[in-house]
């Protein structure tokens, strides 16, 4: 890897510009954001041209803007993809046009797993969803060493992360025992509304110990309504945003995983242009970078990045 | 000329579903979660907590769906209240920490008395449709917001707006009380001075039964009296609305538009003015939101208050506020959005899996709207039979003269 | 062009005004005309003359597009109703523009400026005051909306007398109102011009003008063709100033006597709905006129609707050409029922339509090809013959109907009817704001139809025009069938008295005034 | 009594910003797009592979806006499509695989068509505001998606609806020459026939201009011939919609029952019919659509055309149809829609950061549909000043007679 970064400082001039087109997920959320941002550090390091286009949140949109880059004949295209199933699709147009696709946050081909990339892809980048919830589980066996009730807050509902992100964090549980999930609600991904579910889910339970929230966001608001209702549970939350690192820092949450959008996104841009160079060859892998846990004890070592 | 008996009293009108059907829905669906979380050995449905939540959590909403229910008696039409309020609470977060808490609210509000100026003046002045004039702005407004964040959430250092839209205030005891004697004593001393006690006293129910469930809780559930501001906020909005639109002319006239702008118009009514101040009005509470709303974390992103155009509007029509203009009721804009908070508060304490949800949300919205259109209709049929049967009091001589 | 006698100034002074409407209609084409104060000026003239149109321009509703009013010697400014109100006239429109979804009090108090607060314990006062004053009782909770449209027209009067006007403008106030709710608006602008207050009075009832008016205007196509003192023209004088060259012989001729009667088409029995009417039994024979008479909410309405299918609370049986009580209007139309509706604007018709879709709507299928593609050239041209029977005043037949005069549009809900299958009519004031010579027209139609078989069932609060076009009478009073009158045996006064509960069969009027009941 | 010198002929009306308002605007935007696209050095915007993407891209919506139309003309309105046309993509891929592909589309239109007259009854029959209605069913049966699908998105391996729905026809050069010489042909034969040859033939300019496309298509692109299989479909949708409406006794029904349904009721058209079946049309299609969304990447999600309600309206009240029924055109509707993609693909395109494109979107929303609204008015403003100009052509012979 090195070595690619020390060639791609300075591009051969003869050689023509390449183009990449990030087909990315919305840009007006928080976390898509930094991936192009990181994906646009990246491109001008090596020298690249970045297109970059945002379906804000619509599958049909994805796949028009990925059949324009195919129009605008990109080089190489890094799929945001919205979906797994539908992307599937949009990787085989691609690849039909000769054109090559890697994906980041986020896989490809419905009925697969992260660890087995679809064929047709170079590389895929992205983190361990359910290494994540894995993680958050080690944190709150960590945290609440005794057991006691847990509170699952969800994403909004039709969310695959609601499910990837939660099967390993409650496989700890049961490993360790004397946990039981009295409830697992939507926090629809916003801090108010993660503040509505752990309010009414604490006054329907009041001695809840833990809650787990699958985002920095819905955790924050969790927190506040645990303040409010003067309750000593403990909240864990995933993303490792400014946020929630904020919050660890000040108390208001256990814990978090840390994500690293920006990197992914430069990351990215670097496998494409290593393919695109013929630097990487073969099967494609599936890449799944560092998303270490964060508490109080190692909050400095999360630079948050969304 | 006219026949008294066909006449429905005022206070049967008053009860009946047509009118007060959301406030028997609410009712409804809150024995229903009462009963259920009870028979599940959870704690009281209706404890003070429980209680409170919702009423905070649909505060912002509820305030909303106030000054749609404005918008919509004027005979308008406004999708754009979400991405205003997300603008206000963007640049009041933006401005607060360099300029100061009263400029950086100042701004937030000038940003929404000027959304809702654009949306009046293209609406009325230029005549192109409310639903597309506001779908724009709603549109156009969220692209601001996106442009100001970039992608990032902000968070301001200034507390002042997370102290206020997160502090609780507590009416005291002794107040409640007199706020819920002085009601009864309202609707009292008004039947009485009326002559037909009564029925006036029966017409009267919100006064009263307003009085009564203040003096109990102030009796049974002092707790409930400490809400949180965004809370006080909705009551008062909600109550200055009703008031105004009730007792003043302006509120007559408000309806008078909505209803028939034409017959306005030719009764002298500047229908213009109405029409746009709804919109001005509806466009500066939704800064007033927006504000509110950054302040409770104190921090905004690209994404806030999405889609929740619609909710307001379903809280609004829920209440039975016609989408045509002309006629709605503030108070009741306001249940129906404690409706589809109560819902989503019932879901959370109950534990219903989040993928069954949207079918049992959707399943009451349509159930707690048929429920009280078809009694409606049924009472009335029913009704008019009883009555024609007693009609005919004088049979009348045929007098047959059929010539020829 | 009139000198002043007395040299009293007048009030109000239209000189030479222009209208030109955005469809291209030149509607007043220099009208002049001046108003004194304390009279009452009639202003009549054939449906389309451009009364209404005028009408709305002195009241601020509509701007002229040349020439000039004074108002008390001073040229207006008015651009809205507002500042003509402000400057004391007050109008009643044709077409009643209130607020439905508002009970009556709202509506009668509607743009009052002066107080903010909305005192209602003393606008019930008022109204009552009002009503007291006027002499017509009114509940101030009912909705508007629910109102018969008799009803609905006292509220528009109400309305604009409430606010005290120096100047009332009516636009045909009466077409709306039975006889007794006439006498009771007579009244009360008899005693209100005493008192100073100035009237512009709009009808198409001649002996009304006649009897009510100082002066009077005639309009004909825009233009002024008589303005004279009422006591110096008569009603031939008015009749040829309001039809021109068009020689109509509307003198009612007397009904057909000997005219063979079909069988019996259209056979009721104890029907009854709600509050409304009923129960009651009738028959109508084929070839037979029948008339409706009945005051203001006597069941009318109701009773057409409930022949109709179109009331479905109604109970009794109902005998359509030998089939039963049709469940729904599409089922009467198909047993060959026919309806036209007193509320035009919101039963009769669709403003945003041609002429021509308007009146082909209710026989479409007759008129396509193979029962559904419809033949535009065929509707055209049955659309022209109904504005060539009917003399619809209109440019083109392309014209919306909501751009139409208020009698016009009355023509194309009725031509509706006549050209389809229809054989059993029931006309709810069928010639409500027609002019003289259109009436006479359309009364002419019926008894054509009758002659070739149908059967009609009119419904009109003008009891004369029923005894002239009728073979017989029924009453309706408080929704019961109070009497069931050959016409040719029977008179206005007779009709009247039974229809207000006095009298019976054979009394007199002014007799003895025996109730009924 | 008839002026025909103030009277605006036919075609004058038909070209009138007022009628054509979203054509003029779609070519302006085109316009826009092809200069500025040029002036940047891009391949030129009107290339064949760039109109055959929009086309492709507006398809699906396209459909929805035509039988939006339909309900809107009726009278009523819609949310629930898109949640409808998820849950058809859905049920068809569940059951493609195990049922093969004839049993999972006809399984996913009766879902559509349940759908619709779960909607049309709630309407109809027991008298439920449609816009609560719908919104309820638009969150049912997400609802009942997300249920079903569990928060996984699934792949079928039958590609039959891929294969189709991704498939292209190409119409014959020979074949397109022929309708368009047809077409003209047509408004030829029309405009002798009628007479009134010159002011005909403008009057029937939709048919020959459209001819004269077909031409210039087939002479100079004739790469647009061969289109995805759902834009035939959208064509084939619009134009039979268009005749249904424009020439038989229901389109006419469907207007008058949408225009004033009382008057259409006592007329004799059954007025439930029409609106329930506008109802039950629309959640049939909005199934078909579905199928084809499903189809395309023989994949759906639970979140599959979230919010796509909101565009089929805009798109449909973009093209001139009123949100209070009995008008519409729903030709126009699909131009509305084409000019939503057209947007968004030149954002794409001219490469418009994600941050101003809401901006811009809006913005162009508001800016088209004002423009044709206020043209509409001045045009109005203009000519009546014309006319008034020249107005008292004839002196009127006053007949004055005042006597005494
Ligand atoms: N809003 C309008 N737009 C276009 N033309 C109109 C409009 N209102 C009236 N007209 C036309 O102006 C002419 C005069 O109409 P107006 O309503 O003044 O007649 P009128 O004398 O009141 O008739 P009626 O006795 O039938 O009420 C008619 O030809 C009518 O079609
Ligand atoms: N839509 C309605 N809702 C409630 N009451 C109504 C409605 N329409 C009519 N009524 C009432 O029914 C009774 C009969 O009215 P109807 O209109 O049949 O009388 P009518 O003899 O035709 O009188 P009019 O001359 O006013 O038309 C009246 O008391 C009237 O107030
Ligand atoms: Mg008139
Ligand atoms: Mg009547």
């Amino acid at each position: 890897n090195t070595e690619s970064s020390g060639d791609s400082a300075e591009p051969p001039a003869q050689q023509k510009q390449l183009t990449i087109g990030l087909a990315n997920q919305q840009e007006s959320v928080t976390f898509p954001a930094a991936i192009s941002e990181g994906a646009k550090k990246k491109a001008a390091e090596l020298g690249v041209k970045l297109v970059t286009l945002d379906s804000q949140g619509d599958q049909a949109k994805q796949a028009s803007q990925v059949q324009d880059l195919i129009a605008q004949k990109v080089d190489g295209i890094i799929l945001v993809p919205l979906s797994p199933g539908p992307a599937q699709a949009l990787v085989d147009q691609a690849d039909a046009a000769g054109i090559a696709v890697g994906t980041a946050h986020g896989y490809v081909g419905a009925d697969r797993k992260p660890e087995d990339p679809y064929s047709k892809l170079k590389f895929i980048v992205t983190e361990d969803e359910v290494g994540s919830g894995a993680t958050a589980g080690e944190m709150a066996v960590k945290a609440v060493p005794n057991g006691g009730k847990v509170a699952v807050i969800t994403g909004a509902a039709g969310f695959q992360e609601n499910t990837t992100r939660v099967s390993d964090f409650t496989k700890a549980l049961e490993t360790k025992g004397g946990f039981t999930v009295v409830a697992t609600q939507p926090g629809n991904w916003t801090k108010q509304d993660g503040q509505a579910a752990c309010q009414n889910i604490l006054a329907a339970n009041q001695d809840v110990a833990l809650f787990y929230a699958i985002s920095d966001d819905m955790a924050v608001g969790c927190g506040a309504a645990i303040k409010a209702a003067n309750s000593t549970a403990k909240v864990i939350g995933i993303g490792g945003a400014q946020v929630g690192i904020d919050a660890i820092k000040d108390g208001t949450m256990y814990g978090t995983v840390c994500y690293k959008p920006f990197d992914e996104g430069g990351q990215a841009v670097q496998q494409m242009y290593d393919a695109l160079t013929g630097k990487l060859t073969g099967a494609p892998k599936t890449n799944f970078y560092e998303t270490p846990g964060v508490t109080k004890d190692n909050v400095d070592s999360c630079v948050p990045q969304w | 000329m006219t026949n008294p008996a066909a006449k429905a009293p005022a206070w049967r009108k008053a009860l009946a579903p047509r009118a007060a059907g959301v406030v028997y829905a609410f009712i409804a669906l809150l024995a229903v979660l009462t009963i259920t979380s009870s028979a599940q050995g959870r704690p009281s449905y209706l404890s003070s907590v429980n209680l409170s939540n919702i009423l905070e959590q649909s505060a912002l909403i509820g305030i909303l769906a106030i000054f749609m229910t404005v918008v919509l008696i004027s005979g308008n039409f406004d999708l754009s209240v979400a991405s205003t309020a997300a603008l206000a609470g963007t640049v009041a977060l933006k401005l607060i920490d360099g300029n100061g808490t009263f400029v950086a609210v100042l701004a937030a509000i000038a940003c929404g008395a000027l959304v809702g100026l654009v949306n009046a003046l293209l609406v009325q002045k230029v005549g192109v449709n409310a639903f597309i004039v506001t779908l724009g702005t709603l549109t156009a407004v969220r692209g601001v917001v996106q442009a100001i964040l970039d992608g990032k959430s902000i968070t301001a250092h200034n507390t002042a707006l997370l102290d206020f839209s997160t502090g609780r205030w507590e009416l005291p005891v002794a107040v409640a009380l007199v706020i819920g004697v002085a009601l009864i004593a309202l609707a009292v001393v008004l039947a009485v001075r009326s002559g037909a006690v009564r029925e006036k006293l029966v017409a009267a129910w919100p006064l009263w039964l307003a009085g009564l469930l203040v003096l109990a809780i102030a009796g049974f559930r002092p707790n409930l009296l400490d809400q949180a501001v965004p809370v006080w906020i909705m009551i008062g909005l909600a109550l200055v609305a009703s008031l105004v639109l009730r007792f003043t002319v302006i509120g007559r006239n408000l309806y008078a538009v909505g209803g028939n702008a034409e017959a306005a118009r030719l009764s002298g009514i500047n229908v213009d003015r109405y029409k746009m101040g709804a919109f001005v009005l509806n466009g500066v509470l939704a800064a007033v939101v927006g504000v509110l709303y950054a302040g409770r974390f104190n921090s905004v992103d690209p994404t806030v208050l999405t889609g929740g155009e619609l909710t307001v509007i379903a809280a609004a029509v829920l209440g039975g506020t016609s989408l045509f203009g002309g006629s709605g009721v503030v108070v009741k804009s306001v249940i129906g959005t404690l409706i589809l908070f109560t819902l989503s508060n019932g879901f959370n304490v109950l534990n219903i899996g989040s993928n069954y949800q949207n079918v049992v949300q959707g399943t009451v919205l349509v159930a707690a709207a048929s429920l009280y259109t078809a009694t409606s209709q049924r009472d009335r049929a029913l009704f008019r039979k009883r009555v024609a049967r007693k009609a005919p009091a004088e049979p009348a001589p045929v007098l047959t003269k059929t010539g020829a | 062009m009139s000198s002043d006698p007395g040299g009293i100034p007048p009030i109000l002074d239209v000189r030479d005004v222009h209208k030109v409407y955005r469809t291209g209609t030149h509607a007043l084409r220099g009208v002049s005309m001046r108003v004194r104060p304390g009279t009452v000026h009639g202003l009549i003239g054939a449906n389309g003359a451009g009364k209404s149109t005028l009408i709305k321009i002195l009241s601020g509703a509509q701007t002229v597009s040349d020439g000039e009013i004074a108002w008390r010697g001073s040229v207006t400014e008015w651009t809205s109703p507002s500042q003509a109100l402000a400057d004391g006239l007050a109008a009643v429109y044709q077409h009643m523009p209130l607020v439905p979804s508002l009970s009556v009090l709202d509506n009668v108090f509607l743009g009052h400026t002066g107080s903010l607060r909305w005192d209602r314990a003393r606008r019930t006062r008022e109204l009552a005051e009002l009503c007291d004053r006027v002499g017509y009782p009114l509940d101030g909770d009912d909705l508007v909306g629910d109102l018969s449209i008799g009803a609905r027209q006292m509220v528009a009067i109400l309305q604009a007398l409430a606010r005290g006007p120096a100047l009332v403008l009516l636009d045909e106030p009466t077409a709306a109102l039975s006889p007794s709710e006439r006498e009771i608006l007579f009244a009360s602008v008899r005693r209100l011009r005493d008192t100073g207050t100035t009237f512009i009075y709009v009808s198409h009832f001649l002996d009304e003008v006649l009897d009510l008016t100082d002066h009077l205007t005639v309009l004909r196509d825009g233009l002024v063709v008589l303005d004279a003192p009422t006591a110096s023209t008569d009603e031939a004088a008015l009749i040829t100033a309001i039809v021109g060259s068009r020689l109509a012989a509307f003198e009612a001729e007397a009904p057909v006597a000997a005219r063979s009667l079909g069988e019996v088409v259209l056979a009721v029995e104890d029907l009854a709905s709600g509050t409304a009417f009923g129960p009651l039994s009738f028959d109508v024979r084929a070839g037979e006129v029948v008339g409706v008479a009945g005051l203001l909410g006597s069941g009318r309405t109701e009773l057409l609707q409930a022949l109709y299918g179109a009331d479905r609370a109604a109970t009794g049986s109902v005998t359509v050409n030998g089939r039963g009580r049709p469940r729904g209007p599409q089922q009467a139309v198909r047993r060959g029922m026919a309806l036209v509706p007193e509320d035009r604007a919101r039963q009769g018709f669709l403003a945003d339509w041609e002429i021509w879709r308007n009146i082909s709507l209710p026989d479409l299928p007759r008129l396509s090809w193979r029962r559904m593609f419809p033949h535009a050239a065929r509707e055209r041209e049955q659309a022209r013959q109904a504005v060539d029977d009917l003399g619809i005043k209109t440019q083109t037949i392309d014209s919306k109907v909501g751009d139409l005069s208020g009698g016009n549009a009355q023509k194309v809900v009725f031509a509706k009817w006549l050209y389809g299958n229809a054989s059993i009519f029931l006309l709810d004031e069928p010639t409500a704001g027609v002019d003289v010579g259109a009436k006479s027209d359309i009364l002419h139609l019926i008894r054509r139809l009758a002659a070739r078989g149908a059967a009609v069932l009119i419904v009109t609060s003008e009891f004369e025009e029923l005894i002239g076009s009728c073979d017989r009478i029924l009453v309706l009073r408080r929704g019961a069938l109070v009497a069931d009158l050959a016409s040719a045996e029977t008179d206005v006064h007779e009709v009247t008295a039974i229809a207000s509960g006095f009298g019976s069969h054979g009394d007199h009027p002014l007799g003895r005034k025996a109730a009924v009941s």
